[in-house]
């Protein structure tokens, strides 16, 4: 039996507890009124409208839609501009809880597969985590070829002025494809990431539990 | 009104607005001694400075008008304008309030001619309309102010407009010598009636009133609509003066806000709807407007007004706390946000906003002499350690006017309770 | 002995080579100017970024963090951590408020830290470098060492989301925050208060994922600092600064614009207004060329 | 009439000297007012002019004063007189202000002013100072009928005021609807969690309160009198009638939850698992009474999810149930959400709300909700579907916009129903039509009072007031209402309305004693006289007072309760002999004042225009005019009245017949958003007036040269222009051919 499925099964028909125990500062969906100055603030929404938006979503969770809810790409819109946070009258922090949700339909394996946020921000902390350290270029390739070599190549292409434009600043270093930049103790920042990975996994299981 | 001298059988009532008026009054009227202390030059209060009252669309200053004739033919209240009250000393029974009284610069032989008013050629801030205005440094408050008494702004004093206005005063009613003074008055019980102030816009960054000139407060927009206001009851928008007919109404301005106030203020739905009726009064043909809101709370017998705005064609409801507002080249305000019920983004300019500002206690930060028991958004509770001090009105909750003349009229009642103890123990 | 010593957070971007290296430099030179000593922490790890959230979780999030607390406080007691990134200002700053307010997390957090041999006892403050200046230092101090005013040159302050939200800068309203205006006068140049686009969001991480979403973004940025009629761009974020500099060519393909607005950090700004060369100020690092501060960089300083 | 010195005193401040002849005046004065003392004063209203006057009734016996100064409404502390009969001829404010300073305009404005004292010296000397009511009574005990939280808190705090109390209960029990609550919301902060009713403490209180004579199983069968002096009968269970004087009356008969079997779409009635709040404070009582866990009516089996309806019959614009919203439901689902996850916060509770209500510090209780795990659907329910032990609840989620939405195996259904005031008999409800069988209410009250049995309601059954400002006061003086009687409220509110309006009662008898009005013309001594010997027994006062101050004696004669007036003078502007009258201010008062103006003939080209304007609004309103020099024609003759409902026909008709060109009459708006502040006052006078056409055919004059304008208080461009319009289109129509004869 899937994660997914898993998990529905647990909490039966009540997504808001779900959401609430195994989502970071899913608590707080209940406290919202439904303003929706969240929606009406998020730039990414403006420019090219969410599936649905935060307050939307919010009760879609309260109304149990678990599967719209974790399918959608709409979280995966967030830019992290903090402009929900600091103007929720409920102080709701909606940026958290966007990452969150989306944090547990990847954790869940049911994500939409290729959204490139999705892809991104898991290759980032990839490249982040592996050496301590983030290496842009590695980082940009690992983006460009998500979809395969050829379309890879294409991309490249695309972003070649770009790139360019950096390398002629000195602010894109060819070089980083062999190395570049890392932390002495990698091994050290390993282990400690390995032990808080067993620690919230233990605690959301016993929040389950509880 | 006379000067009967305070004694502990004496009711104190801090508070010319109508609920201080009302709590005087109905005190006086059952046969008590009120002293009615007021901040500004007239009574009157922030209703005064209203247009319209929902839901019957009738005027403030008519029920102003009765309440002044019923002081004016009542010996037994005194009233101190210009006055705040700076201590209380003293418990149950047994009061004295320490008042500071600042200088009016003109006598009681002031007939409200005006001629002090002609000569005087600086012009100041009128506060009466919000600041929207300018009236001289000689002035009579405003049209229905009691006492009807010009009065000097202090800035003048010292200048040349002083002089000039003593020298047009026919009737020597103009004392430029006048200082503050400290006044005590005995009282058995007071009546703590000071009532609300509008929340600060400028603290609503999203919305720009710090920003933008058209974009106003509720209270504002009372007075733009008004025959006494600064446009002469024109519905004008700031900026350039343009006949303002697509106006928008911002809900929850403050109220319902962890970030500003976090009580709910009652009134401000029912303001918005009933402005809504002074743009159809202003321009019947093309005037439209837009009430963004959360919920409407037309609450009691003000819901069948919410159903006949509703039915307004002129009128649209949109479900959605703006998000923030913008300028466009016009100097339009632009409103941006999502119309949640169904999910609806929009991005809409308008001729005028109107943020219907939330109720804060004006008894909030500044500390009321002699211990009163706030509650955390500042308004007074009922509490036994208050003493003999009774809040009414706005001081202790955000109330419509009908509620708060119930209010002022229970304080009262809670007064007149320990002025005849006092009297009985007397006897 | 130096006025001010802080341990340093430079941050990925601001590695050697990286994409805000010129950042880094600008920095060097102008805390030279003002006295400011900067210790990098030493083996600092990445900040894990709001980006990287699909893996990281929250417990992780946090310890990487505390990571770097946990080296500053060992390595530079006492010394408040200075980031010049602002989402490594951001990224640190929301993991102590978390440890802060949460025991059980700051417990979990101690055991993870175990494992790679470090702990924390006090959590230093984390400043960013604009804070310090504004703070510690003040305008006044800074405006002292300007010797070569940036005469009629007129900037829109970016300053962008993560300086700004959900912290912000003592004293700084979200929606029109006022300090990089404040700045751009200090150095001599013409401010533009009324540069509407100032924190909007330049599309962050998405510029990589979803350029298109992004540049919308950029666009209206960029058009409106012309539309005010600025020359340049001046913002306290790399982020922001790579994203508004160098898609101004990919802009230009989608909307049929011709923009070519040079973007600059603040510190670029004060070094050459603090009599540096461009070669201090790292104007070579522009991938939109500043001809305008270069010309100026050239000028003999008035003393 | 006894012999009176009338006096004259004409200022000339504020610009009168200079704008006007006041020698002329005061000769006019002499001669044509026939005053025996006439004076000018450079500064009438200064300490001077003041003790001129003063001294005159001192040394010189005056009795009757006339103020030719500024309005009646400026400087009224300086120009204070109790003792005598004061007229104020409005030299300032309605001459020398609304008149521009040319030397053509001189003439005309001096008309004016010479009228104006020739109308105010006939005034005064129609005039006597106020004798006072001689049939006050001087019970100083209050009745309160109603054993609720309302009329146990007007109870206890008339009581600390120290007045004693009868209150009568229909139930064996104290407590009222508040009685059968398990809890209620906070009244301090904290705004979390149910508090106690505190129904307890309010009853052991009244019981050990020796002011207080309670009477329960009681109604009151009939309540006689006036202020001061009522005589109710209480019946009791036993059969037994009491008999209690009464100085004043409280009515806090409360209300009744919406009958939810009128929902049956809703579920009502058609399940024992679909309950109203009662329902469901009953079902908390009863749990609180065992082991805390509410029930399943129909098994008895645990509440595992409820959903509360709100505006369940409120808030209908259909006209169907109920229009208005009562205010205190939403804040009582949340309470009563929370007993249940108070208890177990694992019960799924769920509020469909349209529009949530919770103003004040409700909004803290309404997050505390929210944290507890209530969950809130903005939506709007079409059906409540019960099907064996569970419901099925369908809606309109107005969020997601999901017209099908639905709650499955719902164990508890509770409709938020709404108050209905018990404002027993609505005395002025059109007769049940033919077929309609018409259900009467219970009187409350039983008035034997000519106009009916109990306090005339306004809209949807609430007892009618001035709503906004003076809220207490119903049209039925000395009786005030209290709590969801009055509006719909929730307790806080209800004691404090209560507390008012104990004070209200007690200031009625105190006044009543005294012979004074109650409000608006609070303190007024005078009350209306009537010559029975003229009368004809026509009723129409009897009828028209709006306050239901007349009755009928057993000879079929108006009989007055005067302590149950208003002073309005309906009665007197209703009478067609022309019998009632007050002391100062009656039919001859103002006919007086209408003959006095000088008439010029029909080549004179000086038309005039009698003006009658309402004291409270239209006068206020030209005075501001003035103050804003906003001017209007000299032609015009004003006199405040009291109310256009005290318009006699007879001013109207001595006024054309004396050559007048035409009379505009200027009242309040009425209606059912009425502003006349005594209540039907200016509707009665407008039905009044309506009729007067037959009366202008009958002299065979154009039905224009009568007017009658609604004026508001704020008015004061808008009157001077319908003055100027009118002016000119009388003109159109041309001189009254009465004039000169």
């Amino acid at each position: 039996m899937s994660a997914n499925t898993a998990m529905a099964d647990k909490y039966r028909n009540n997504f808001l507890k779900e959401i609430e125990e195994q989502v970071e500062m899913g608590d707080w969906v209940k406290m919202c009124m439904q303003c929706g100055v969240c929606s009406g603030s998020c730039p990414t929404n403006f420019q090219s409208a969410w599936e649905h938006p935060p307050q939307e979503l919010f009760m879609m969770i309260r109304a149990g839609k678990r599967e719209e809810v974790l399918t959608t790409t709409s979280m995966w819109n967030c830019t992290s501009c903090y402009n929900c946070i600091v103007r929720c009258p409920r102080k709701l922090p909606i940026t958290h809880i966007m990452h969150g949700i989306a944090e547990y339909a990847h954790r869940l394996g049911v994500a939409p597969k290729m959204q490139p946020t999705r892809f991104f921000s898991g290759l980032f902390w990839k490249n982040a985590t592996k050496t301590g350290r983030v290496n842009e270029l590695k980082l940009s390739m690992g983006l460009y070829f998500k979809d395969g070599l050829v379309q890879g190549i294409k991309n490249g292409m695309a972003m070649q002025a770009v790139a360019l434009g950096l390398v002629k600043a000195k602010r894109l270093n060819v070089m980083e494809l062999f190395g570049g930049h890392k932390c002495k103790d990698q091994k050290g920042i390993q282990s400690m990431l390995k032990k808080a990975y067993e620690i919230e996994r233990s605690r959301k299981a016993a929040r389950m539990a509880g | 009104m006379t000067e009967h001298v305070a004694t502990n059988e004496t009711i104190l009532v801090v508070g010319g607005g109508i609920s201080g008026m009302t709590a005087a009054l109905e005190a006086a009227e059952t046969g008590k001694n009120v002293v009615l202390v007021e901040k500004t030059p007239a009574l009157g209060g922030r209703t005064s400075q209203m247009y319209r009252y929902f839901p019957k669309l009738c005027h403030p200053v008519c029920g102003l008008e009765i309440n002044l004739r019923r002081l004016k033919n009542n010996p037994r209240v005194r009233v101190v304008t210009l006055a705040e009250v700076s201590g209380i000393e003293g418990d149950v029974g047994n009061y004295t309030a320490t008042i500071k009284v600042r200088p009016r610069y003109v006598n009681e032989n002031c007939t409200a001619c005006g001629d002090c008013g002609r000569a005087v050629e600086t012009s100041v801030d009128d506060p009466f309309n919000y600041n929207l205005g300018q009236h001289k440094a000689a002035y009579l408050p405003n049209a229905m102010a009691y006492p009807q008494r010009y009065v000097l702004d202090p800035a003048i004093i010292g200048t040349a407009d002083a002089d000039r206005a003593k020298a047009a005063c026919k009737y020597n009613a103009i004392d430029l010598d006048m200082k503050e003074e400290t006044i005590q008055i005995k009282a058995g019980a007071v009546v703590w009636a000071t009532g609300w102030k509008p929340y600060d816009a400028a603290k609503i960054q999203p919305y720009g009133y710090d920003r933008f000139e058209n974009v106003i407060t509720s209270v504002e927009f009372e007075r733009l609509a008004d025959i006494h206001g600064p446009t002469g009851g024109k519905i004008l928008r700031p900026s350039d003066g343009k006949e303002a007919k697509n106006i928008a109404f911002i809900q929850c301005a403050g109220s319902r806000d962890e970030n500003h106030l976090r009580h709910c203020s009652r009134i401000c739905c029912m303001a918005s709807l009933k402005q809504t009726h002074y743009v159809r009064e202003a321009y019947p043909t093309d005037g439209k407007s837009t009430i963004y809101y959360i919920d409407i709370r037309a609450i009691d017998r003000f819901e069948d007004f919410y159903q006949k705005v509703q039915a307004d064609p002129a009128v649209t409801f949109i479900k959605s706390k703006v998000a923030k507002i913008t300028e466009d080249a016009q100097g339009n305000p632009v409103c941006h946000g999502v119309n949640t019920e169904g999910y609806k983004r929009y991005t809409t300019p308008h001729d005028l906003v109107v943020l219907a500002v939330g109720m804060e206690p004006s008894v909030k930060g500044i500390n009321i002499p002699g211990h009163i028991v706030a509650d955390s958004s500042g308004f007074i509770e009922a509490d036994p350690a208050n003493g003999a001090v009774f809040g009414a009105g706005c001081a202790t909750n955000a109330l419509d006017v009908n509620r708060a003349v119930q209010s002022a009229t229970a304080a009262a009642l809670r007064a007149i309770q320990v002025v005849n103890k006092v009297a009985k123990s007397e006897a | 002995m130096a006025k001010h010593e802080y341990a340093f957070y430079p941050g990925c971007s601001s590695q050697k080579g990286a994409s805000a290296s010129n950042y880094l430099t600008s920095v060097e030179s102008m805390c030279k100017t003002l006295d400011v000593k900067l210790t990098e922490i030493p083996d600092w790890n990445c900040c894990g970024a709001s980006i990287g959230y699909a893996e990281a979780g929250e417990l992780p999030r946090h310890v990487l963090n505390a990571r770097n607390f946990a080296l500053s406080e060992q390595n530079l007691p006492g010394q408040e951590m200075v980031a010049t990134c602002a989402a490594c200002w951001l990224g640190a700053r929301e993991t102590r408020e978390r440890l802060t307010h949460s025991d059980t997390l700051m417990a979990d957090t101690r055991e993870a830290l175990k494992e790679a041999g470090l702990t924390i006892n006090e959590m230093p403050e984390i400043r960013h470098m604009v804070e310090v200046l504004i703070e510690d230092l003040g305008f006044e101090e800074m405006a002292k060492h300007v010797v070569r005013p940036l005469e009629g040159v007129k900037i829109a302050g970016y300053v962008g989301c993560q300086t700004n939200r959900p912290f912000g800068v003592a004293g700084e309203s979200f929606e029109n925050p006022v300090y990089l205006d404040k700045m751009v006068e200090m150095v001599g140049a013409q401010s533009i208060p009324e540069y509407d686009m100032k924190v909007t969001c330049c599309g962050g991480a998405l510029a990589f994922s979803e350029p298109e979403k992004a540049q919308a973004q950029i666009k209206d940025i960029v058009e409106s600092a012309y539309d005010h009629g600025a020359e340049m761009i001046v913002t306290p974020c790399p982020l922001c600064q790579a994203n508004v500099e160098i898609y101004q060519g990919q802009v230009n393909k989608t909307y049929g614009t011709k923009f070519n607005i040079p973007v600059l950090y603040y510190s670029q700004l004060m070094v050459v207004a603090y009599g540096g060369s461009a070669k201090d100020a790292a104007l070579n690092g522009q991938v939109i060329k500043a001809r305008r501060l270069e010309e100026i960089a050239a000028k003999p300083v008035k003393r | 009439m006894a012999d009176i010195k009338v006096a004259a005193y004409i200022c000339k401040g504020c610009g009168l000297g200079e704008r006007l002849d006041t020698d002329t005046l005061v000769k006019i004065a002499q001669k044509d007012g026939k005053v025996q003392l006439a004076k000018s004063h450079d500064f009438l209203c200064n300490a001077d002019g003041v003790a001129m006057i003063k001294n005159d009734i001192a040394n010189e016996g005056v009795t009757h004063i006339m103020i030719g100064a500024c309005s009646r409404r400026a400087k009224t502390e300086a120009f204070f007189f109790p003792e005598n009969a004061v007229a104020r001829a409005n030299l300032r404010e309605g001459v020398i202000w609304i008149r521009p300073d040319t030397e053509e305009a001189r003439e005309t404005t001096q008309d004016m002013a010479e009228d104006y004292v020739r109308m105010g010296c006939a005034e005064v000397k129609a005039m006597t100072a106020p004798g006072g009511n001689p049939n006050t009574g001087s019970s100083k005990t209050l009745l309160v009928v109603g054993g609720g939280v309302t009329g146990m808190t007007a109870a206890i705090e008339a009581s600390k005021t120290g007045y004693q109390v009868v209150l009568v209960e229909k139930t064996g029990t104290l407590g009222g609807w508040a009685g059968k609550l398990y809890k209620r919301m906070p009244v301090h902060e904290p705004y979390k969690t149910p508090v106690d009713p505190g129904v307890a403490d309010l009853v052991s209180q009244v019981m050990g309160d020796s002011n207080i004579k309670l009477y329960l199983n009681a109604t009151v069968a009939k309540t006689d009198g006036a202020p001061g002096r009522f005589v109710v009968e209480i019946a009791t269970e036993s059969g037994a009638t009491h008999t209690e004087d009464i100085g004043a009356i409280v009515q806090a008969s409360g209300f009744t939850l919406y009958d939810m079997n009128k929902l049956p779409e809703l579920g009502g009635g058609k399940s024992t698992n679909v309950v109203d709040q009662a329902g469901l404070e009953a079902l908390a009582l009863e749990a609180a009474g065992k082991d805390g866990v509410i029930r399943r009516p129909s098994d008895g089996q645990p509440v595992k999810s409820v959903v509360f309806v709100q505006c369940a019959g409120q808030c209908d614009p259909t006209g169907k149930h109920l229009a208005y919203c009562s205010g205190f439901c939403c804040n009582t689902s949340i309470k009563q959400a929370m007993y249940f996850k108070d208890a177990n916060p694992s019960i799924d509770t769920t509020v469909i709300y349209t529009d949530l209500r919770t103003p004040g510090n409700g909004e803290d209780f309404y997050r505390s909700a929210q944290e507890k795990g209530v969950v809130f659907t903005k939506g709007k329910v079409a059906e409540v579907v019960p099907s064996g032990a569970t419901s099925t609840v369908k809606f309109h989620d107005l969020i997601l916009d999901d017209t099908n939405a639905a709650m499955l195996d719902v164990d508890l259904v509770v409709l938020a129903t709404g108050q209905v005031p018990n404002s027993g008999v609505d005395i002025f409800a059109a007769p049940a039509a033919e077929g309609e069988v018409e259900v009467k209410p219970i009187s409350i009250l039983n008035l034997n009072y000519r106009q009916g049995s109990d306090v005339p309601q306004l809209k949807q059954g609430f007892t009618d007031s001035h709503f906004i400002c003076f809220p207490y006061e119903t049209r039925r003086t000395g009786i005030y209402t209290a709590g969801p009687v009055r509006r719909p409220m929730d307790m806080v509110q209800a004691r404090e309305d209560a507390t008012g309006a104990a004070l209200k009662a007690i200031q009625a008898l105190e006044n009543a004693e005294l012979g004074r009005a109650a409000h608006p013309r609070s303190g007024d001594l005078s009350f209306p006289k009537v010559r029975l010997e003229g009368c004809t027994q026509c009723k129409r006062c009897t009828v028209e007072c709006p306050f239901g101050a007349i009755d009928e004696d057993e000879k079929r004669f108006p009989l007055f309760n005067e302590s149950r007036c208003r002073r309005c003078g309906t009665c007197m502007g209703a009478c067609p002999v022309r019998v009632i009258s007050f002391e100062n201010y009656s039919v001859n008062t103002v006919g007086a004042q209408i003959k006095a103006v000088d008439i010029p003939d029909e080549f004179s080209e000086k038309p005039r225009i009698l003006i009658l304007a309402c004291e409270n609004d239209a006068y206020p309103a030209l005075d501001m005019a003035g103050m804003n020099r906003n001017e209007y024609s000299a032609f015009v003759r004003i006199i405040p009245i009291r109310c256009l409902g005290s318009v006699n026909t007879i001013w109207v008709t001595d006024a054309l017949n004396a050559g007048y060109d035409g009379v505009m009459m200027m009242g309040c708006k009425s209606g059912d958003e009425y502003q006349c502040h005594f209540v039907k006052g200016s509707e009665l006078g407008r039905v009044r007036m309506s009729k007067i056409d037959d009366t202008l055919k009958t002299l065979n004059l154009e039905s224009e040269r009568v007017r009658d304008l609604e004026v508001a208080i704020t008015d004061i461009k808008r009157v001077p222009e319908m003055i100027n319009k009118y002016a000119e289109e009388l003109v159109a129509i041309g001189p009254s051919p009465f004039k000169g004869f």
